[in-house]
């Protein structure tokens, strides 16, 4: 290990940057650490650690103003710097929770951080005040300074750092209220930008250590498959390569650098074993959904309000609708990748993960090695989107790859190809709603049974209680709008084609079709959409809150220019509460010029303003895209979608105008990262039904003959 | 359904000796579906046991909360030489056994 | 589906004076104290299908002081009783290994029965990184 | 032998000639601001100047380099004085994770060579580049903004 030497190190020419180091036992700044989150050094720096992963969703940087809101630091002074996952081993996990997932990083965390932040703060005043023998009633600290009332004397962190880092931690700590914030709730900038715009900042893909050489693989191209054979002689010889791999379920080619290894790897003759679902496809996985719809048994109830039948039956009128979504690729820009050592019975590996404890636990099982000899090389992620926080299949194969290269370092890279063609895709889902009205045009009875793979089911192998998958019901289950009667129905139905975390995960399908149908009943009962969900969410809901903010925003009441059509939906999503109104033309050859998006949401407190504001805008660009084309479909058991001249992605020109509402209600900690994606679709679809008459009940649009301007 | 078995070949007269096996059994869960929707009935091995010379010397009753292909190690006293017998039980009535001699000097 | 009236006992709050629903049907309401048993298993395991885990108990193992039987307690799996491992002085040492199967991340407890009818307790808690994403939805 | 002069440096690599030049800085001369994302000149993540034009480097042959000048994000601003271009990124707070954003500056620096008050049109025409995080609308705002600073020289 002594020949390891500084990796990738970066200056902090921005003031607030962080730096990549290949450590060796001085893994992350030591000392003097007040606490696991904060050290302070003797130039007053303040290094607040960063635990979970930054994937542009900004949550390094509120994680930070939070600590830095409580800790009265000087935020000109303070540099984010990642928690070591070895240390965080060693440490009994230290640092908690590190997944990025289920937009949790903030309101999952937000209590320690702060926490963390004001008892620091309370070390640092109280190691100021043994300094002057004071009490500590008199010192107070702000911006960095601590300062003795009475005498007016002061003196700065860094200066009583060290005395502070030998100080137990205050057993309880009083948190400011919000309202007081002074960092937090501010829209500052992000700490990773300078870096990211200088061209500095390091993903996984550029891990770079001396004698590495680079992996291309093929993987079965039906799931679940296994590797026959290779005929590794047909690329023996070609410049650059230096082995050839084969593993259960795919073959990797080691050349001297990476386009070699993948020229090489395509004329590699490769046989597989298909393993049975070698015919399936999109028309017999349909199907198999389709049986779920009407099997009488092996289905389960997600919730029972009063009795359906009876409901239905006193109805004046009733409702049937089937609406159906697709299976979607995540493809985040930076393909799967993986750069591992194995060495001396320790693992050091870089990769692009939404988890790095997942990522070190695999490296560790897959290597065979204690937790304790593991490092897990922390790097920004080129997008996650859920797909780098689940099965941890990139850190498997690299590691693999690399014990069977001695050892010698190895950066692994998927192919777009490889990336579009084994994801754990975005379930599909086929769901028959039914809706009895009285004689008002107000629901009296609800309906709705899913048909849909369960992620927690196949891709964690977890136990359902009562056999229902929470995410594949959700906005179902869960439906806030005041109606006697409830009857959700869930028929787990699992095709090969392996599913995962996709972003917004069921929030991404459900309040699509929960809310064109409610614009259906709408319709049938003659009424406006927005007034019919506001007389039926309750006035106390959230959601009622964040459709009025957004609807008055886009203002609803107010005239439209002609050929103009609006649409709206709501729904909670990740603990907060989104709404969307659409406005939009349609010609007539079926091009739609989405005039006006208006996102409203309501995620309670707002650590960082602009940052919620680009996570809306980004929300609007992945929906429309996966709304208007995404499609992932199957043919001989495999993807046929391989890269993005057929999974096409939305452009520049395409993004239609977003105007975001934030209607913070203060009070609770929602997500972010994900909710504004939840209520764009149904809001898109219902203004075309309004323009066109036509009720879209499966996605992607480009499947209806639409096109975006 | 197989089984292997790690158990030294001699061992000296009250000595401490481990026992291990390795038996082939999907452990199966009970909550996994098949594709069409129908659980997969829950069958794990419930009852194992050992015995030493027709003596019984550890035994275990299971749960699907032990992995597939259930692994164990456990310790005995060497006695005399003979036998050590395991024998084992899954859900579906599906009985097991194997055996393995010890030498003890 | 979390059982937190294992939190009574490994914080030493009661001994055997409040119920256990994990617990009292081994116990059947005896006393239970903290030591002499250890649970080893991994902090982090990347899924919770096949998780190591050792346990052992100090006993002399002998005719007249030994431990009976370990049991093997979980807080999230749909069976609570993971395991059930019965010894005796022939086993010469109490110290089983074997591989569990969690489901989702949790406390483990393992209860040792001793000849003299008393309960010793250890514990161990494992986070499965693959569920981490859902624990609290499921829990 | 082929020479080629990045970021103000000549260089000279023993590869084949058909090596796309985004292989050869990543893997060869350690340049790695340009990424991978598609390989088929789709998504423009590898954009990099090749004498003042931007080019797919993922399908650029690096003989097509050949005595020319590439231009990466890392020679954009040699004294650590950034480009008017990366200012406004900063100021408008374009990136989310940042990956395709040196295709996008650089795309953006060329057109303004090219248009320095470019309209919307022409923003939508020059600026193909895919971005996943849907940063679309401040990357308009900041060209704009750049344009207006009057610093970008044609």
């Amino acid at each position: 290990m002594t020949t390891r030497r500084e990796f990738l190190k970066v200056s902090a020419a921005g003031g607030l940057a962080f730096g990549f180091h290949l450590p060796a036992a001085n893994a992350q700044s030591v000392a003097p650490e007040i606490n696991a989150w904060v050290v302070v050094r003797p130039d007053d720096t303040v290094i607040i650690r960063y635990a979970r992963s930054e994937m542009g969703q900004g949550s390094m940087t509120s994680a930070a103003q939070l600590v830095a809101e409580e800790l009265e630091c000087d935020w000109s002074k303070v540099r984010v710097e990642y928690a070591d996952t070895n240390a965080h081993v060693r440490r009994k996990r230290a640092w908690g929770d590190m997944a990025a997932v289920g937009s949790r990083t903030i309101r999952q965390s937000q209590d320690y951080l702060r926490k963390a932040g004001a008892g620091a703060r309370e070390m640092l005043i109280a190691a100021a005040a043994q300094g002057w023998n004071a009490p500590v009633a008199e010192c107070t600290a702000s911006n960095g300074l601590i300062t003795h009332g009475p005498s007016g004397r002061k003196t700065s962190f860094g200066k009583v750092a060290g005395e502070a880092a030998k100080l137990a931690p205050p057993k309880e700590v009083t948190l400011k209220d919000p309202k007081d914030w002074k960092i937090a709730g501010k829209p500052i900038r992000r700490v990773d930008i300078p870096d990211i715009v200088a061209g500095r900042i390091r993903y996984g893909i550029d891990a770079q250590l001396p004698g590495m050489v680079y992996a291309a693989i093929a993987q079965c191209p039906v799931f679940g498959g296994k590797l026959k054979s290779v005929d590794a002689a047909k690329i023996e010889g070609r410049r650059g390569v230096i082995r050839v791999l084969p593993m259960e379920d795919y073959v990797a080619v080691v050349a001297d650098n990476w386009w070699r290894a993948k020229e090489a790897l395509k004329e590699l003759p490769i046989e597989w074993s298909f393993g049975g679902n070698e015919s399936a496809s999109s028309e017999s996985i349909q199907q198999f959904l389709r049986a779920g719809l009407d099997d009488p048994s092996n289905v389960v109830v997600a919730r029972r309000d009063g009795e359906l039948e009876q409901g239905l039956a006193g109805a004046a009128k009733v409702l049937e609708a089937e609406y159906f979504t697709p299976y979607l690729a995540h493809a985040t820009l930076e393909p799967m990748g993986c750069t591992a050592v194995v060495k001396d019975g320790r693992v050091d590996v870089w990769t692009s993960t939404q988890n790095a404890e997942a990522s070190h636990a695999t490296a560790a099982a897959t290597a065979g090695v204690p937790l304790e000899n593991v490092y897990v090389h922390r790097v920004q992620l080129g997008g996650g989107f859920g797909r780098r926080g689940g099965s941890q299949d990139f850190v498997r194969q690299g590691v693999q790859i690399a014990k069977a290269m001695g050892s010698t370092p190895v950066k692994l890279l998927w192919t777009r190809e490889e990336d579009t063609q084994h994801d754990f895709y975005r379930p599909l889902s086929l769901v028959r709603m039914k809706a009895g009205l009285d004689a008002s045009g107000n629901p009296v009875a609800w309906y709705a049974r899913v048909s849909a793979p369960s992620i927690i089911s196949t891709l964690l192998k977890l136990p359902l209680k009562e056999g229902v998958d929470p995410q594949a019901v959700v906005s179902f289950a869960d439906q806030p709008y005041a109606i006697p009667v409830v009857r959700v129905e869930y028929a787990q139905r699992n095709p090969h084609v392996p599913v995962g975390f996709w972003r917004t995960v069921g929030h991404s399908q459900n309040p699509f079709m929960r809310e064109c149908f409610v614009d259906e009943l709408a319709s049938a009962a003659g009424k406006d959409p927005y007034e019919y969900r506001r007389g039926l969410l309750p006035a106390a809901t959230k959601e009622h809150g964040v459709l009025e903010a957004t609807a008055k925003a886009a203002g609803w009441a107010g005239p439209l220019p002609a050929g103009v059509h609006r649409g709206i939906a709501v729904t909670e999503a990740y603990g907060s509460y989104v709404a969307a109104v659409a406005e939009l033309a349609v010609n007539d050859k079926n091009v739609v010029d989405i005039k006006r998006l208006v996102l409203g949401i309501d995620c309670g407190h707002v650590v960082n303003p602009d940052n919620v504001v680009a996570q809306m805008q980004g929300s609007a660009v992945f929906m429309l895209t996966a709304m208007f084309w995404g499609d992932i479909t199957i043919k001989d058991g495999r993807v046929e979608q391989s890269n993005f001249h057929d999974y096409r992605m939305m452009r520049l020109r395409e993004m239609p105008k977003v105007e975001v509402v934030l209607a913070p209600s203060g009070g609770f900690w929602g997500g972010v990262g994900e909710p504004g994606q939840a209520a764009i679709a149904p809001a898109i679809c219902n203004a075309l039904f309004a323009a066109t008459g036509r009720r879209i009940r499966s996605l992607p649009l480009k499947n209806h003959g639409f096109e975006i301007a | 359904m197989a089984a292997r078995i790690q158990l030294p070949g001699r061992a000296r007269r009250g000595e401490v000796i481990r026992v291990g096996i390795l038996i082939q059994h999907p452990m199966e869960t009970g909550y996994r579906l098949e594709v069409d929707g129908r659980k997969v009935p829950k069958n794990v091995i419930r009852s194992f046991a050992c015995r030493y010379n027709g003596v019984e010397v550890f035994r275990a009753e299971m749960s699907p909360g032990i992995a597939a292909n259930p692994f164990l190690q456990f310790h005995t006293v060497a006695l005399d030489s003979g036998e050590l017998e395991f024998s084992w039980v899954d859900d579906a009535g599906q009985p097991g056994s194997a055996r393995e001699a010890i030498e003890v000097t | 589906m979390r059982r937190r009236s294992f939190l009574v006992v490994l914080l030493g709050l009661a001994f055997g004076a409040r119920a256990d629903p994990l617990l009292d049907p081994i116990t059947k309401g005896a006393p239970v104290r903290q030591g002499r048993v250890k649970l080893e298993m991994p902090l982090l395991a990347d899924n919770g299908n096949s998780v190591a885990m050792k346990v052992s108990v100090e006993s002399p193992m002998t005719e007249s002081d030994h431990v009976r039987a370990i049991h093997l307690v979980s807080e999230r799996n749909p069976e609570a009783r993971m395991a059930s491992f019965h010894l005796g002085p022939r086993a010469g040492a109490a110290e089983i290994t074997s591989r569990v199967r969690l489901a989702g991340s949790q406390r483990v407890v393992a209860l040792a029965e001793m000849s003299d009818g008393s309960f010793w307790i250890g514990s161990a808690s494992v986070v499965v990184t693959l569920s981490a994403c859902v624990d609290e939805m499921l829990s | 032998m082929i020479q080629l002069t990045v970021n103000g440096r000549s260089r000279e690599v023993d590869v084949e000639p058909e090596m796309p030049l985004l292989w050869v800085l990543r893997d060869v001369l350690d340049v790695k601001s340009p990424k991978f994302g598609c390989g088929i000149a789709q998504c423009g993540a590898c954009t990099v100047h090749v004498n003042g034009e931007p080019v797919r480097s993922c399908s650029f042959p690096v003989s097509a380099a050949a005595g020319k000048r590439v231009l990466t994000l890392e020679g954009l601003a040699p004294a650590g004085r950034l480009h008017p271009v990366q200012q406004a990124w900063i100021e408008h707070q374009v990136p989310q994770c940042g990956y395709c954003q040196g295709g996008q500056i650089l795309t953006a620096v060329a057109l303004l060579r090219k248009k320095p008050n470019p309209t919307d049109n022409d923003i939508d025409e020059a600026m193909t580049n895919i971005c996943r995080c849907g940063t679309y609308a401040r990357i308009r705002t900041a060209i704009h903004a750049a344009a207006k600073s009057g610093k970008v020289k044609a």
